[in-house]
């Protein structure tokens, strides 16, 4: 007798730890299946191989409205990431009532997250999971990138803080763990510094002179990294800087009847951005004011087209001439506004007798036929922020996680008006159980009808019972 | 009957336990605006601001932007005052409605983004944001000038 | 067993006056939910979890407590049943009853269907939730049902249990470090985020399985230690 | 018709806490036997028998029922037995013929032979026409034959009975009687009560049980003849010179002097006329003498200590 009680315990301390053993198996891997129409919550294999490369203490600061529905998708895209790994704490700030927090933080915008690793500070420009996964990777890299930004030739500057200076986009800079610094190729020797990841011409106002344009030439053969944002209204002439990587610059005032910015024809909105090049991930449209056209030669495999302008688009090459609509000379559209050359090859040197070492060399360039959609005006309109982030993270071979990237759940509008909250009130708590309880009654009544013919052996209820019955209806 | 009934009880507690905190997350509403000036502008006789020494009555036009006043969030300040301008604030907005008792306001500065204005009831405990075009042009009049929206 | 425990509930006054509350709350919660006038229903499901854990106990009280105080129980336990058949079966019975009640309640996502948009994942992965939950917390109550006799202690032992559980969770973010772990895991609180968002993760379906046979080992462990 | 199948406890204890419910109780019920278990309330009469049918799990000892051993094969015994508790109470808000239903389900009858089976137990238990009246609206003789029912609706070899009458009015005190006396020809029936006359009615065996030990087992007759005598003499004059003349008669085993009253307890030989010469002859004056001698009445008295 006491022998079965004792397997009984056994079996259950045995089914205990079976069930111990397989909560940890699964909290420590958890595979799951998301059925959300956008797949909003799932992390990718890419983020949760990443993020086992994690293992010193990781914070990540979301600035949201609290109490939002943002903040709760963003508090449970957080919490995935520290359920993969536990060095990862997440706190969700509003910047509203935190102002002294955003402001340590240099927050300017809503859904900034701020993630510390080491030391070292990245943002992220969205609550998504290829935002924060690519922020992670490059705290996880561990490197200051070091951007040369070009002067001398008029450009906008990194420290003016008035709308066509570049204040802003220094700040995304430093935000991202690129070291800013500028050069100037037009005196002295000219040469790009070998600490330049990447060189910035960032909208000269004037040509370049020769010297600098043979410096950055080399540097590019030398695989060098180069982003050029110009403009026709500059008066300047890129185009033997560019035209060897597939790129020309047509120039001209692009016009876009169909998509632009209020009336003006020339303040397009770009919403094709087709290329599978990281510098259009997560960018679905941009604003460019005035751009120029570009060229590219897309019989050359390394070079991508980046954002083209709609169809009803045109150039106009003379926009002097005082019309704005279509007119003879004009060159129809879909106009390039970017493009992406990347050329690499295979460089073989000899180190020594006998001794031959074989690297690759890779040439990055971004050419945007707009020079003023990164000042500070422009920077926050549409996608432009995060457009330039990418082109600087791309050439500076930060690649961003190329992720089936989550998206935000849909907006499902649903306004509650007081009818509808009165129906579904009505329905749900009147109906529903209201019919519950008349069933429950009708078949009460049915079941003493059916008692009611006399039966010998039942008690008549007595007095006292009787009451409460009635006192029950 | 009176055992289902003391069960009932027992619901109750377990209802007032659950509306006291609310489920994980859950996406919750966010509560209507708070209105910090209930009243048209005919109802007040004057609406004046002031900053230091200086100090303005209000057009009827300028009135016509800021009564009523509704904030667009309100939230007990996690950080010290001065973080939000308002020790000392900026400015004092002062309603006078027709044969009552004036309400003020302490406006003080910009939110992180500069949409916004924080406001709070003289000695009240609780911050609220006003949309910065609200009381730009009011500020104006006394001269304190609030950063354009970027 | 369990389709006479499922029909006893729902046919007794208790029982509908429970499940007609139940679904009233229901109700409630919805209008409540939908005042982010969006057409999500993550708001709804997440309160309601609660609530199921109440209605468990409530229910739950049926299967042991209340067939021992009317001395049935002596009926049952001498039927030619194993103790593991019998215990599968009142949990079998009470998760039944609770299944009825949560089969009402799509009224609620179809209306909201009717007049918006909802995403029909989470409603789903809500479901599966709510009925792995179910089952666990009915479990659960029916080991306190089974460790006493009282139709008052099982019911509110029952629900203090589920509750402290719940809250344990909602404590433990407050918390840090391997604590804050191990507590916020053992809650049911910290396992139904992803059934509201339309994720059906391995850890939350094991945790609730492991709840129900938690359940069903202890009241295994309390009717063998009651005989 | 079943035959019955035997059954046997051997050293069975059960304990509750630090009180000892039923100590090695040892006994055997033979197919188609009534054996009436006996005791003062809190004998452990229902102990025992919720041990047979595998509500409490006794803490030493065997039970078999049939050819199988409960530690074994608990559901194997319970299968074979129909057992009657002594609070019979089914669900309230069931009809009869649903909790028999029910029931009948537990027990795994056949589908086709239930409602014949049914049909039966209602009939034995004098129920029939009772099948769509709610168990909670019966009056309590009406529900124990609702449990009377239950413990017959699988034909069982083994009863189980505790109390059965117990709460009856006289008349169904009688049918129940009736009843159990004509299930008890053809199984093995284990009937727990307080009446003396019901068992010595139904029973050719009992089991006496006091402070949870079995203190008798016997033929009904064997025991009452084992029983001896007790006579009460009421003496006028000297009691304690009438109980010296008694203790010299053959047979006597104690005396005891209750005022007036001589109480004399003996084995068979004792005899009525010896006592009263001796009492005369001491010059005592017998008043009254009144035997009590011979019945199951008397053993049980003896056997159980007040």
């Amino acid at each position: 007798m006491r022998r079965s009680r004792r397997r009984l315990f056994l079996a259950a301390a045995l089914a205990g730890t079976a069930l111990i053993i397989g909560n940890v198996a699964a909290y420590a891997h958890n595979p799951q299946l998301d059925l959300s129409a956008e797949s909003s919550f799932s992390l990718s294999a890419q983020t949760t191989t990443l993020l086992t490369r994690v293992d010193h203490p990781l914070a990540i600061i979301a600035f949201l409205t609290a109490g939002g529905p943002e903040a709760a998708d963003a508090s449970y895209l957080l919490a995935r990431y520290q359920e993969l790994n536990h060095y990862i704490h997440w706190s969700v700030v509003d910047p509203d009532a935190n102002p002294g927090e955003a402001r340590r933080y240099g927050i300017s915008a809503y859904s900034t997250v701020v993630l510390s690793y080491q030391g070292r500070r990245v943002t992220s420009p969205d609550v998504q999971e290829g935002d924060i996964s690519t922020a992670i990777l490059r705290l996880l890299r561990g490197r200051t990138e070091t951007v040369c930004v070009l002067t001398g030739n008029g450009e906008p500057s990194l420290s003016d803080s008035g709308p066509n200076g570049l204040s802003d986009l220094s700040v995304l800079l430093s935000q991202n763990a690129f070291a800013p610094r500028t050069i100037d190729l037009t005196l002295g020797v000219a040469a790009v510094p070998p600490a330049c990841a990447a060189v910035l011409e960032l909208g000269p106002q004037q040509s370049l002179p020769a010297t600098e344009v043979a410096a950055l030439e080399s540097y590019l053969r030398g695989g060098g990294r180069l982003m050029v944002l110009t403009s026709s209204l500059s008066g300047t002439d890129p185009n033997p800087l560019l035209s060897p990587w597939g790129i020309g610059f047509v120039g001209g005032l692009v016009l876009d009847p169909a998509r632009s910015e209020g009336v003006d024809w020339s303040d397009v909105v770009v919403q094709d951005l087709p290329s599978l090049n990281p510098v259009d991930q997560g960018v679905s449209s941009l604003q460019f004011p005035a751009p120029s056209g570009l060229l590219v030669n897309t019989a050359q495999g390394s070079v991508s087209v980046l954002a083209s302008t709609s169809p009803q688009s045109y150039i106009d090459p003379n926009p002097q001439s005082g019309s704005v609509a279509f007119g003879p000379g004009d060159v129809p559209g879909p106009v390039v506004v970017a493009a992406a050359a990347d050329v690499s090859r295979v460089v073989t040197s000899t180190a020594g007798p006998g001794i031959t070492s074989t690297h690759v060399e890779r040439t990055r360039l971004v050419v945007v036929g707009c020079d003023t959609w990164m000042t500070n005006g422009f920077l926050d309109n549409l996608g432009n922020r995060r457009f330039f982030a990418n082109a600087v993270a791309w050439l500076t071979d930060q690649d961003s996680l190329v992720v089936a990237t989550s998206q935000p759940p849909g907006n499902r509008p649903l306004p509650l008006t007081p009818a509808l909250q009165f129906e579904l009130l009505g329905i749900t708590v009147f109906a529903v159980p209201g019919a519950l309880i008349s069933l429950a009654l009708l078949r009460a009544a049915v079941v003493r009808r059916q008692e009611k013919e006399p039966v010998p052996g039942r008690t008549r209820p007595s007095p006292n019972r009787r009451r409460r019955r009635r006192r029950r209806r | 009957m009176s055992r289902p009934g003391r069960l009932r009880l027992v619901m109750a507690a377990g209802l007032a336990a659950l509306a006291s905190s609310c489920g994980s997350g859950s996406t919750p509403a966010l509560p209507p605006p708070p209105v910090l000036v209930a009243g048209r502008p005919a109802q007040f006789d004057a609406v004046c601001v002031s900053a230091g020494d200086r100090q303005a009555r209000l057009s009827p036009a300028l009135v016509n932007g800021v009564a009523p006043l509704v904030a667009a969030k309100e939230f007990r300040p996690p950080e010290p005052l001065a973080e939000y301008g308002l020790a000392p604030a900026r400015a004092r907005l002062t309603y006078r409605p027709a044969g009552g008792a004036p309400t003020s306001l302490l406006v003080g500065g910009p939110t992180f983004d500069d949409h916004f204005i924080y406001v709070m009831h003289p000695g009240g405990q609780a911050l609220y944001t006003v949309a910065a075009g609200q009381l730009d042009p009011v500020l104006a009049l006394v001269g304190v000038v609030v950063p354009a929206p970027k | 067993m369990a389709r006479r425990d499922i029909r006893s509930i729902w046919l007794s006054a208790y029982g509908v006056g429970c499940g007609a509350g139940f679904l009233a709350l229901a109700g409630v919660l919805l209008v409540l939910d939908l005042r982010s006038d969006q057409a999500r229903l993550d708001g709804w499901f997440s309160p309601l979890f609660v609530v199921v854990a109440l209605l468990a106990a409530l229910f739950s009280v049926r299967s042991f407590a209340e067939e021992e105080r009317t001395g049935s129980l002596e009926i049952l336990t001498t039927m030619p049943l194993g103790r593991g058949q019998l215990v599968a079966g009142k949990i079998l019975g009470t998760s039944g009853a609770l299944m009825i009640a949560l089969a009402i309640t799509v009224v609620c996502p179809l209306m909201v269907a009717l007049v918006g948009n909802p995403d029909p994942g989470p409603i789903l992965t809500g479901y599966v939730g709510l009925v792995l939950a179910g089952v666990a917390f009915a479990s659960v109550g029916v080991a306190v049902s089974a460790a006493t006799g009282s139709f008052l202690v099982a019911a509110s032992g029952s629900s203090a249990i589920l509750l402290a559980l719940w809250f344990g969770g909602v404590l433990a973010r407050g918390l840090s470090g391997r604590l804050q772990t191990v507590l916020a895991y053992l809650s049911p609180y910290s396992h139904v985020t992803g059934f509201l968002r339309g994720t059906l993760a391995v850890a939350d379906v094991v945790y609730f399985l492991s709840l129900a046979v938690v359940g069903v080992l202890a009241t295994r462990l309390v009717l063998e230690a009651r005989r | 018709m079943s035959r019955g199948a035997e059954v046997e406890l051997t050293g069975v204890t059960r304990r509750f806490g630090t009180r000892t419910a039923v100590e090695d109780v040892s006994l055997t019920v033979h197919p188609g036997e009534v054996l009436g278990l006996l005791g003062p309330n809190g004998a452990g009469k229902t102990t025992t028998m919720r041990m047979l049918v595998g509500f409490l799990r006794p803490d030493s000892g065997q039970i078999r029922v049939g050819a199988v051993d409960a530690a074994v094969d608990p559901v194997g015994v319970r299968r074979q037995i129909g057992y009657l508790p002594e609070v019979s109470s089914a669900y309230p808000e069931m009809t009869v013929l649903d909790f028999l239903g029910y029931c009948a389900r537990l027990r795994r009858l056949p589908r086709p032979t239930r409602d014949v089976a049914i049909g039966r137990a209602m009939a034995d238990a004098g129920l029939a026409g009772q099948g769509r009246v709610r168990i909670g609206t019966l009056s309590r003789g009406y529900r124990q034959r609702v449990g009377l029912a239950q413990a017959l609706v699988h034909d069982p070899d083994v009863l189980v009975l505790d109390e059965p009458t117990a709460g009856l009015d006289p008349r169904q005190r009688v049918e129940v009687r009736d009843l159990v006396a004509r299930l008890g020809r053809t199984r093995t029936v284990l009937l727990s009560s307080h009446l003396l006359s019901e068992v010595t009615d139904l029973c050719r065996r009992v089991a006496v049980l006091d402070n949870g030990r079995l203190v008798a087992l016997e033929e009904v007759a064997v025991l009452a003849a084992r029983a001896g005598s007790r006579l009460e003499l009421r003496v006028s004059g000297s009691a304690p010179r009438a109980a010296q003349a008694v203790a010299g008669v053959a047979g006597v085993e104690s005396v005891e002097v209750r005022g007036q009253v001589v109480v004399v307890t003996g084995d068979a030989r004792l005899a009525g006329a010896d006592l009263a010469a001796a009492v005369v002859s001491a010059g005592v004056g017998l008043e009254e003498m009144r035997a009590e001698g011979g019945s199951l009445e008397a053993a049980y008295l003896r056997l159980v200590k007040p």
